[in-house]
């Protein structure tokens, strides 16, 4: 089986990129194929770059706050274009303020996303997924 | 190209025009109005004048971050950090859109958070919310106050914001394009910045003085000083330049205690040494230290000790200002309850150790001494009293006063030695009680305390005693008169 | 007459009889059957071992004071404090009524506690739970355990606890009388400790080593170091004449950071010249460091700061042991939360501050003149691409990486430049990019991590960076390898 | 008017003795007739010294946790004793625990006392209390 190809970035407005270089690094080193747009990314920056290198997941960070505002819509969007089955996992703090993250997970459930994930997110743990669940 | 040059008032004045017409509420700035607003500004509520009387006195003001979408909520999370957080310095952070001049976005996230009756913004759209609005924040509160935003291209942002009325402005060409933007060319961030501190700087012409500062800390996470201060340096040099008068450079806590500490020794002289080889001499340099800045952890009584730690190395290394983190800081935009809990905790370190000075090797060799020679006194008394029994002499040593102790509810205690703290807050003996100490020490104790009761303008007494009692419960470590 | 003189076999029998039969549950203690079951207790679960292994390896152990009425209770609190609080250590704080050998106020708590569904008792009787109920408890819990209290007469407590298996036991005849006690006469109580010394010293000698604590703050209100000191010597001098061979001598945090390292410091150096001078040699000593003892601020927030301060001064002063505060330390005994974040924000502190010198003036003058060097070097490289220009430099640099910003977002940034901590924590150069830094400092960076790779037995490598970002939220400062 | 004598100590087996010492100075300086009978004080004790002394007030402190068990009766005591109106005021660390301060003090005002105050009490408010409450 070829190594799965993975769009990374941050959505929006957003400029932490600590954790990006972070989720880069690692997940090379787990064999994926990372393709990292680095941080403010667009929605439409996203869905062309998953387009372009037949990816089969986008992983969007939220850092902000602004996450909730961001990501609306993404979902609908990747259908449009044609994206109908690719894997959507988002994480990092991805609402304004300390919630519980039950309530994160829900509201970003709703949104389409397949997977949500707190800022300490087992990353070993995410990579086990992402195995699991791309398309071959 | 671009120079470190003065802006000339026709080439500012054309760029002003543009400026002003990228958001509606641009078109309310009108710069003498502006400035007789700002002049009718208490100087207690001045940010450069605050920052100049702290150097002068020796002090570290406290100033968290916090802002929210929406004026009214703003001002309230303003006030409890003035009231319950007792801040010295407010701020008003500016939500991310705002800082990518994205102000359509912006008015979205304040629709969306009317409708959602909670903050959808991760800071406060001041343009949006134009010079009305920000004067009725600048209205509510008694504190100076500052813009602390992240801006590569500021110039409306500045216009709007200190026509309303703040008093200093937070960022620069290179520390609020560098960690905060992707694509922002840098000679367009510096120049857009030049416009900036130029403003500051008619301003300044104009009998106002406004404070800027430069973001120190940068991307937060592992700058090595010696780059975050040639950063500072040149927002300094770039900002005086321009007619700037009032500069605070930053640091960011790296970790390591003698680090930090030499960081803002460094800094400081260095900034003098190049502004004055600069041929400038003209101007006010305070410095501010900011707690760690990288990844915090998500516990909060961890987060506590970061924050705790932060505030030890800033009270040695005596910075003019610190800025303080919360225990939310790991999860998100903090509640206002926990950012004042962030100027509680600070404080409390800050204030315990005010009288303590920097410790070398040798002063802690002095002090070791002192201790050997005080115990061989008590402990030579006790042998003698029990005939070189020490059990038997302990007994006979109490009985005697030769051991007592402070406080204790024992009727076997003689209960007659008082221990008072020295001007630096060491504990020496007060009453001795019959204690065995020797002349030699006792007059150094003396002494001692005779500097505490000059520095504090009173005898030695028990009121002194009783104060110090009190002092850590109530932030304090040696109890001075109020 | 006192005497400092070991107890003999036949009047200690004598009194034993009399001891151990002060309340009911005296009558389960039998000596041989303790021997026993102490030498069947693991290495891991003994407190002499954990604290010598301190020593050996300069760590600073972590206790929490806590005991509550009833077993069961008693024991979900140590479990929670164990896995939660991460202690190194546990305690059984005895409650008041014990410690007054009022068992039958003890008696009638517990039963008040049964009905209140709730602990009414300060502490753990755990006289009236007597041998196997204190059993229970030992074998609960995988950590070393010491009984804590303030008992003048504590010989009873003593039998019962050490033939349950405890293997530390604080107090000390001067100690825990004068602090905690009316009308105890000195002699009395120095006996009856001389007793429980010599009940360990028979442990001792049947192969079973127990711990030994005289407890260094006496009253925790502005005690000078000299007075608890001389106190812990004698305490020390009486343990060691009975037979006991594990002694931990306290001190209880000052607030002067320089008088309360110089007390830690003189406190094992005195310790030993007493105890030298009397003929010891074959001993342990061990020191323990108490975070604040006096009043405690009402507001949790800058209670943490105390909290934090006392385990700063305890990083500088390398005790073998701290005692742990909480935050609710000024409102009431603590819930278990409460006592484990009290232990997570000391954690924090200490190792943060693991790798941390003591610092002083010449070091950090040391430091400074670096980041001068440093600093030097780009900003001369800067103005000579800018031809004398700052402005037009400093675009020039960061395109040509001379300036660069580690981690920044930047396309305008080179990112070229890696940062990493050295073996003390300073941030130094891992990659330099294209930083115009001269060989000199190159090599002097170069240094300091080889030192770091050395102490970690690996490559300076990317990891290190990686671990370094991590490394503050998982409570160090270095990211070193697991 | 003559000065008000008052008697202070801490209930039980209580050995908090900086408080107590604290409070003694600082009636003795209100002008208060204070008796202090110091730490470990029983409720007999406080009984005998007030009837002694014809005091106005009993100062009850108590810092340890044992406050609960230890005050319980003391009014009914005091009746017995003949001390029909004597004023009984009680503060400290009363109950074991962080506990909110309205529950506490109905605890001990149901016991009987006149006033209770937390830790932080200001004394100053207290010694007001005394002076307008005392029997002339
Ligand atoms: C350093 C920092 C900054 C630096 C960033 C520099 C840079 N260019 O990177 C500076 C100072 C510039 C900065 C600016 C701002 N920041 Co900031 N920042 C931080 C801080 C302290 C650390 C972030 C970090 O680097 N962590 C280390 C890395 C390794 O962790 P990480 O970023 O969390 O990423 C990991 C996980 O989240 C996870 N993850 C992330 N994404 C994804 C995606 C998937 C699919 C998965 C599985 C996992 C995953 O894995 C990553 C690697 O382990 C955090 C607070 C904290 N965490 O302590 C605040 C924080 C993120 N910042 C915050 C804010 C609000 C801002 C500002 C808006 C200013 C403000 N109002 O305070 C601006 C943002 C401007 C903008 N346009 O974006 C808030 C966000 C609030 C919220 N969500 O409610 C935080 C939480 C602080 C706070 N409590 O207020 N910040
Ligand atoms: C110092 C101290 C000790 C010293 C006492 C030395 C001595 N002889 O005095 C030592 C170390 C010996 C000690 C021992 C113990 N202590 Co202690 N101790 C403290 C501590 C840290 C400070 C007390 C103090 O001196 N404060 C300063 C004085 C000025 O304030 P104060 O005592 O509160 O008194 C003022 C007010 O309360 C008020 N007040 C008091 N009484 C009254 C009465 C009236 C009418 C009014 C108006 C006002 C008033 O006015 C006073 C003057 O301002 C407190 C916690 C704290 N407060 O931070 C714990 C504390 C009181 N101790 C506590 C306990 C439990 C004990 C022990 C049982 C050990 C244990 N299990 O931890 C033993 C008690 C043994 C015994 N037989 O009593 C608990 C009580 C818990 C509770 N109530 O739920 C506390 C609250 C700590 C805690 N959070 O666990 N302790």
């Amino acid at each position: 089986m070829q190594n799965p190809t993975i769009v990374l970035g941050v959505i929006g407005a957003d400029c932490h990129s600590v954790g990006n270089k972070i989720l880069e690094i690692f997940f090379s080193g787990e064999g994926f194929k990372v393709v990292n747009l680095g941080v403010m990314v667009s929605q439409s920056e996203f869905i062309d770059a998953a387009i372009e290198t037949s990816a089969s997941a986008i992983l969007v960070s939220s850092l902000y706050g602004h996450g909730e505002i961001d990501c609306q819509g993404l979902r609908d969007r990747c259908i449009e274009k044609g994206l109908d089955s690719i894997l959507l996992y988002v994480g990092g703090n991805l609402v304004v303020g300390k919630t519980p993250f039950d309530e994160v997970e829900e509201k970003f459930k709703e949104m389409g996303f397949d997977r949500v994930f707190p800022p300490d997110a087992d990353l070993k743990q995410v990579a086990a997924f992402l195995q699991a669940e791309v398309q071959p | 190209m671009l120079k470190n040059k003065k802006i000339e008032m026709t080439e500012f004045n054309s760029i002003r025009k543009e400026v002003l017409t990228a958001w509606p509420t641009g078109k309310d700035v009108r710069l003498e109005d502006a400035f007789r607003y700002q002049r009718a500004i208490p100087a207690a509520k001045n940010f450069a004048v605050a920052m100049k009387n702290a150097l002068d006195r020796g002090q570290i003001l406290l100033q968290p971050r916090a802002g929210v979408a929406l004026v009214d909520e703003h001002i309230k999370l303003l006030k409890h950090l003035e009231t319950e957080g007792e801040a010295d310095l407010l701020p008003t952070t500016i939500d991310a859109y705002t800082r990518q001049n994205r102000y359509e976005e912006a008015a979205r996230g304040i629709e969306k958070s009317i409708a959602a009756g909670a903050s959808l913004l991760n800071g406060f759209p001041a343009v949006n919310h134009g010079v009305p609005g920000c004067r009725t924040v600048v209205e509510a509160v008694s504190k100076p106050i500052q813009v602390r935003h992240g801006t590569p291209d500021a110039r409306l942002l500045a216009e709007i914001t200190l026509a309303a009325g703040f008093t200093s402005f937070e960022g620069g060409g290179i520390s609020y394009n560098i960690p905060y933007a992707k694509k922002v060319p840098l000679e367009q961030s510096i120049r857009d910045w030049q416009y900036a501190d130029r403003l500051v700087g008619l301003y300044e012409e104009n009998g106002i003085r406004i404070n800027r500062e430069p973001f120190g800390p940068l991307t937060g996470t592992l700058v090595p000083p010696f780059i975050s201060h040639t950063i500072g340096i040149i927002e300094g040099l770039l900002a005086l330049e321009q007619g700037v008068r009032s500069i605070t450079l930053g640091y960011g806590q790296a970790g390591n205690i003698l680090q930090d500490i030499a960081a803002i020794t460094s800094l400081r002289e260095l900034a003098h040494d190049y502004f004055r080889a600069a041929g400038h001499s003209d101007y006010e340099l305070t410095i501010v230290f900011h707690q760690w800045m990288g990844g915090f952890p998500e516990d909060e009584a961890k987060a506590f000790s970061v924050i705790g730690w932060g505030s030890v190395v800033a009270a040695f290394a005596k910075p003019e200002k610190i800025i303080v983190k919360t225990p939310h800081e790991a999860m998100g935009i903090p509640t206002r309850a926990a950012n004042a809990q962030g100027l509680k905790a600070t404080r409390q370190i800050i204030s315990m150790l005010t009288d303590q000075r920097l410790f070398d090797a040798l002063s802690i060799r002095q002090e070791v001494d002192v201790i050997k020679h005080e115990v061989k006194n008590l402990m030579d008394k006790v042998l003698e009293l029990g005939r070189g029994d020490v059990a038997a002499g302990t007994v006979a040593a109490f009985q005697a006063g030769v051991l007592d102790v402070p406080f204790a509810p024992s009727i076997y205690n003689a209960g007659k030695v008082m221990p008072v703290r020295d001007n630096e807050g060491f504990l020496r003996i007060f009453q001795k009680g019959n204690l065995p100490l020797d002349n030699e020490i006792l007059a150094w104790h003396r002494s001692k305390l005779l500097d505490r009761a000059r520095a504090e303008g009173r005898e030695i007494s028990f009121q002194m005693v009783t104060d110090d009692i009190y002092a850590i419960s109530k932030g304090k470590l040696i109890g001075r008169p109020k």
